[in-house]
């Protein structure tokens, strides 16, 4: 095994690991606005991960920026949808969680 | 001339004429019934031309694209085929007729000649289809504008029917799917004639056959699958009804004929017993309904149900020394069925024009009334009943014939059982009318076209009594697998 | 491993759980749902099938895939208008005689 | 096994369970918002599996349509029905009251559970009787598709099944597709949109998003003939742009005259009949393409397909004709 190929692993792992924390506040938070916040801030760090480990393995810059691309269209796209969400929970009058 | 003759008979026209004029009415819709009425007539030509070609020359196979089975699609014209061409394009004359009086707003008339138009073109292609998957998509147009021809008369009646009437086809189009999905898995074809070559007696085919028939059983409303028939084809607008009745159903009874002609690997005899009982019990459970129907258009959908019956008595009698009988029987049948209904439709159409209602012991004194749509409504009768000289007379004769000659009397019994009933039905329509009751206040016009329309299309349902040689010469043209699957040509 | 006959049994199962929900449940939406799983049931079996040889995938029923999800998708499309309609002119989401059930 | 095929069959067993899990959500959870959800959820579980079974094409179709499409089609027409009032904007009848109004109650009775249960069993058992003794190697007609795919300059061999070998079959694809919209229109007049101001968040998303999916479609449909994609993948995509410009409260078919919109719905279809007749006229057999222009015509057939599909779709999602429409057909009443 190269290096380049350990590095992907590891960020490949890494990435893993953001997106089950991410799932795991989905499931385990409160109330929807912490859960959007978790969500959509694990998921991002975990695809840029999961993205730049994949771009090492890449075959020509042309597929380096694909992935850059989907990682900038996913955030501008999760970005407007939590907020979006976010909007409509509260216009429907739900309240922030407290302690 | 010869030249554009053979041009113009090639079957690709009889699927293209109609869906270029369905496209351009949605383009013109102001001008749709110009259009309409053009491709009505360009259809009605080609369509001739077609069987007449077929009639001289034989079985014509057409490789759209020019690829070929078994990577291409090919076109597949057989006599069979030629005959529900034949029928679909009388009865369309009859229904372009008609729609040209019936539908007032503009809107409406629109959009009933697009969708009209692509029911007809759905038909054409189903008719002439050779391959399996291709069938399912003409199946789903032809539902899908059916559902929507229905939905045009507006109202809880009509909206509800229809809406019952496209989950119920989804559901049956879904099955017939799931069986090309097996027989592909299986074989890896999709050309009817080459699977027909290749089906063999095994698991995967049993249950795929199971499934196209369930799910076409379902759209053909062969009882107890009829439950949606009866709201849908009484709420439609009436033009539509006979479009419904007369063809559309059929065309799914069509594809079941394919499959056991060219598709079922062995004679078994279970399931053709089996789907002759649905069909004597659809006879007896169709005509007691229509018998306690108020409504006429409502007595003409249940009479269909029972109707629809008659055709599934073909298969217990289509693997015995009778069966060249029993197909005839059973084409003549499709073809005096599909006139008589629709125009009997049509006729229920003008009385509801007349009389603002279709109740059907209040038509006191339609005689004088309405004495064309009356004329046309004794006639279509006689036929639906089986009097001779109609179409309908010669296709129960022949059905009962091939009853007879293989032995297996009960359907006979069946058969007569449901002529009376349907002599019953058809007389409490004609007895109310010719009785000079109260002449309720005239309502409406009813526009010359409209009646005209009507009788057309009856004296068509007449006239066929006397077309039973041509109709069989017709028939035999490439009539799939005489020889293996027994009774003399 | 050859997957295919995993999926394939996958795809039964979808069949029948869309086909049980379009027969049982009455609000017109559950019933157009379940005809939809029941054709994604359908699909699944066909694509299932055409990744039985090792290597290669069948092309021809991915393509009669791609046609049956724009047809499943037409016809769904007529039948959410229709049920609109439906309900504003009888007041309910279900068909006469089916009752609305759990919205 | 090694170490790859191990994680592969782990994935395989995952999805599998999952598909039956998600789909029984998706059909019997009590909250119909719930349901659509996990509706949405199988869409993409099964574009995953498409991924997984080799078969891109369909997974691009799935995700859009299956998914992406009809999850707004279902949430709009929940929302619809959420503000439906019995009575309101009825529409009238030819027929007289007494015959428009529904039959009675008793005249179809639904059917128990225990007796659906039972039909699905049976139907069940047939079905993994039947996949099961199906042959387990087979590889169909790929082998016809790889020796005939060569004599078109196609590499993208759905494609070449699509428009090509089974041309008619999409032919009648469209046709479907033209049909959906008319029996929409016919159904009256598009519902009034939800007046909910969209806020200048949506409106920047549109905005950026936009041209890129519009850059999108295009790359599809060019792309489409050599790798995954196509004229349906492309076209789903303007139809969804279009959806989200109507969610934004800029609706794109508002602003089109009447015979404009007519022609885009109706373009692809005769566009495509168009050169199936000319072929005819060249002595050939109807779409018969020759051999030098095949990818040419090919393209043309999808690029116009493109944009029809993208308009149809977009009226199919909003749900009836447009107001805008001076057909003549406009404030058409029965």
């Amino acid at each position: 095994m190269e290096a380049i190929d350990l590095v992907t692993g590891v960020g490949l792992v890494l990435g893993a690991f953001f997106f089950c924390a991410g799932t795991i506040a989905l499931l385990r938070f409160p109330d929807i606005y912490t859960r959007l916040h978790a969500l959509t801030k694990g998921d991002n760090v975990g695809l840029a991960l999961v993205l730049l480990a994949l771009s090492f393995q890449a075959g020509s810059w042309s597929e380096v920026c694909a992935l850059l691309l989907i990682w900038l269209l996913v955030m501008v796209a999760s970005s407007t949808t939590s907020f979006l969400i976010a909007q409509a929970a509260q216009r429907k009058g739900v309240k922030p969680w407290t302690r | 001339m010869i030249a554009l003759a053979v041009a113009v008979s090639c079957p690709i026209w009889a699927i293209v004429v109609p869906l270029v004029g369905a496209a351009l009415t949605m383009l013109w819709p102001r001008r749709a019934t110009f259009v309409g009425a053009a491709a009505t007539l360009t259809t009605l030509a080609v369509v001739t031309a077609l069987t007449a070609r077929i009639a001289q020359t034989g079985v014509q196979r057409y490789a759209v694209g020019g690829w070929g089975a078994p990577l291409g699609i090919d076109l597949y014209a057989d006599g069979l085929s030629a005959i529900l061409l034949a029928i679909t394009a009388a009865v369309a004359a009859g229904v372009s007729l008609y729609g040209l009086r019936y539908f007032r707003a503009v809107s409406v008339l629109a959009y009933f000649w697009t969708l009209w138009l692509f029911v007809w073109a759905a038909l054409n292609a189903l008719f002439l289809s050779g391959d399996i998957f291709n069938l399912y998509v003409t199946l789903e147009l032809v539902g899908l504008s059916a559902v929507a021809l229905v939905a045009l008369a507006g109202g809880g009646a009509a909206l509800t029917g229809a809406l019952r009437y496209l989950l119920v086809s989804l559901v049956g189009s879904a099955s017939y799917l799931l069986g090309v999905a097996l027989l592909y898995g299986q074989y890896a074809v999709l050309d009817i004639a080459s699977l027909g070559a290749q089906v063999q007696p095994d698991t995967v085919t049993w249950v795929a056959m199971a499934a196209m028939f369930a799910g076409l059983m379902l759209k053909t409303a062969l009882f107890p699958l009829h439950f949606w028939l009866p709201a849908a084809h009484g709420a439609a607008p009436a033009p539509v009804s006979a479009v419904l009745s007369g063809l559309v159903v059929k065309a799914s009874f069509y594809i079941l004929v394919r499959l056991w002609l060219q598709l079922f690997p062995i004679a078994v005899p279970a399931p053709g017993q089996l789907l002759g009982a649905l069909g004597a019990a659809a006879i007896l459970w169709g005509s007691i309904q229509a018998l306690r129907q108020e409504r006429l258009k409502m007595l003409l959908a249940y009479s269909t149900v029972a109707q629809i019956g008659y055709l599934f008595l073909v298969f217990p009698l289509a693997d015995t020394v009778a069966a060249q009988t029993a197909w005839l029987g059973v084409l003549m049948f499709i073809a005096s069925h599909a006139l008589a209904k629709s125009a009997l439709f049509l006729c229920a159409g003008n009385i509801l024009r007349y009389y603002g209602h279709d109740r059907v012991h209040k038509l006191g004194g339609a005689a004088r009334g309405e004495p064309v749509t009356f004329f046309a409504l004794g006639l279509a009768g006689v036929s639906l009943i089986g009097l001779p000289p109609s179409g309908g007379f010669i296709a129960k004769w022949l059905l009962i014939e091939a009853a007879m000659a293989s032995g297996q009397w009960w359907w006979v019994l069946v058969m007569v059982t449901g002529a009376f009933l349907a002599a019953t039905y058809v007389f409490r329509v004609l007895g109310d009318g010719l009785i000079s009751g109260t002449v309720s206040a005239r309502r409406q016009v009813v526009a010359p076209g409209m009646a005209g329309a009507a009788l057309l299309l009856a004296l068509g349902a007449t006239v066929l009594g006397f077309l039973a040689v041509p109709m069989d010469e017709l028939r035999q043209i490439g009539w799939p697998l005489v020889a293996v699957r027994g009774g003399q040509p | 491993m050859n997957p295919f006959l995993g999926y394939a049994l996958s795809g039964v199962l979808l069949i029948g759980i869309g086909l049980y929900g379009a027969i049982v449940y009455g609000h017109l939406l559950r019933k157009i749902i379940a005809l939809n799983v029941m054709s994604g049931g359908i699909f699944l079996v066909f694509i299932a099938l055409a990744r039985r040889a090792p290597g290669v995938a069948d092309p021809v029923p991915h393509a009669m895939v791609i046609t049956g999800i724009v047809v499943a998708v037409c016809a769904s499309a007529v039948a959410l208008v229709l049920s609109v309609r439906v309900a504003v002119e009888t007041g309910q989401a279900a068909l006469p005689g089916d009752h609305e059930d759990r919205a | 096994m090694d170490a790859l095929g191990l994680v592969n069959a782990a994935f395989d067993l995952v999805v599998i369970v999952l598909l039956p899990a998600v789909a029984l959500g998706a059909v019997m959870s009590a909250d119909l918002f719930k349901a659509i959800i996990l509706f949405i959820t199988l869409g993409l579980l099964l574009a995953l599996t498409w991924v997984r079974l080799a078969a891109p094409d369909v997974a691009l179709a799935e995700a859009a349509i299956g998914s992406g499409l009809m999850g707004a089609l279902l949430l709009s027409a929940r929302e619809r029905l959420a503000r439906t009032r019995p009575g309101r904007d009825r529409r009238t009848s030819h027929y007289p009251r007494w015959m428009t109004h529904p039959p009675p109650r008793r005249s179809h009775r639904a059917v128990s559970p225990w007796a659906a249960s039972g039909l699905v069993l049976i139907a069940v058992a047939g079905l993994t009787a039947a996949v099961v003794t199906l042959p387990h190697e087979a590889a169909g007609l790929a082998p016809e598709v790889a020796r005939q795919t060569p004599q078109r300059d196609l590499a993208n061999q759905v494609t070449f099944v699509l428009l090509d070998a089974r041309g008619y079959d999409t032919l009648l694809e469209i046709g479907v597709l033209l049909l959906a919209v008319a029996a929409v229109w016919s159904l009256g007049e598009a519902p009034e949109p939800p007046q909910n101001a969209a806020g200048p968040m949506l409106q920047g998303f549109v905005g950026t998003v936009g041209p890129i999916m519009v850059l999108v479609a295009g790359y599809l449909l060019w792309a489409g003939t050599d790798a995954p994609g196509g004229a349906f993948q492309a076209g789903v995509m303007l139809g969804a742009l279009g959806v989200l410009l109507s969610l934004a409260g800029r609706h794109p078919l508002a602003r089109l005259p009447g015979w404009a919109l007519r022609l885009a719905v109706v373009s692809g279809p005769m566009l495509f009949l168009a050169v199936g007749v000319t072929m005819i006229g060249l002595g050939r057999h109807f779409l018969e393409y020759p051999q030098a222009h095949a990818k040419a015509l090919i393209l043309l057939i999808e690029a116009t397909a493109m944009i029809s599909i993208g308009v149809i779709l977009v009226s199919l999602y909003a749900g009836g004709r447009p107001l805008s429409d001076e057909s003549g057909t406009r404030k058409g009443r029965l």
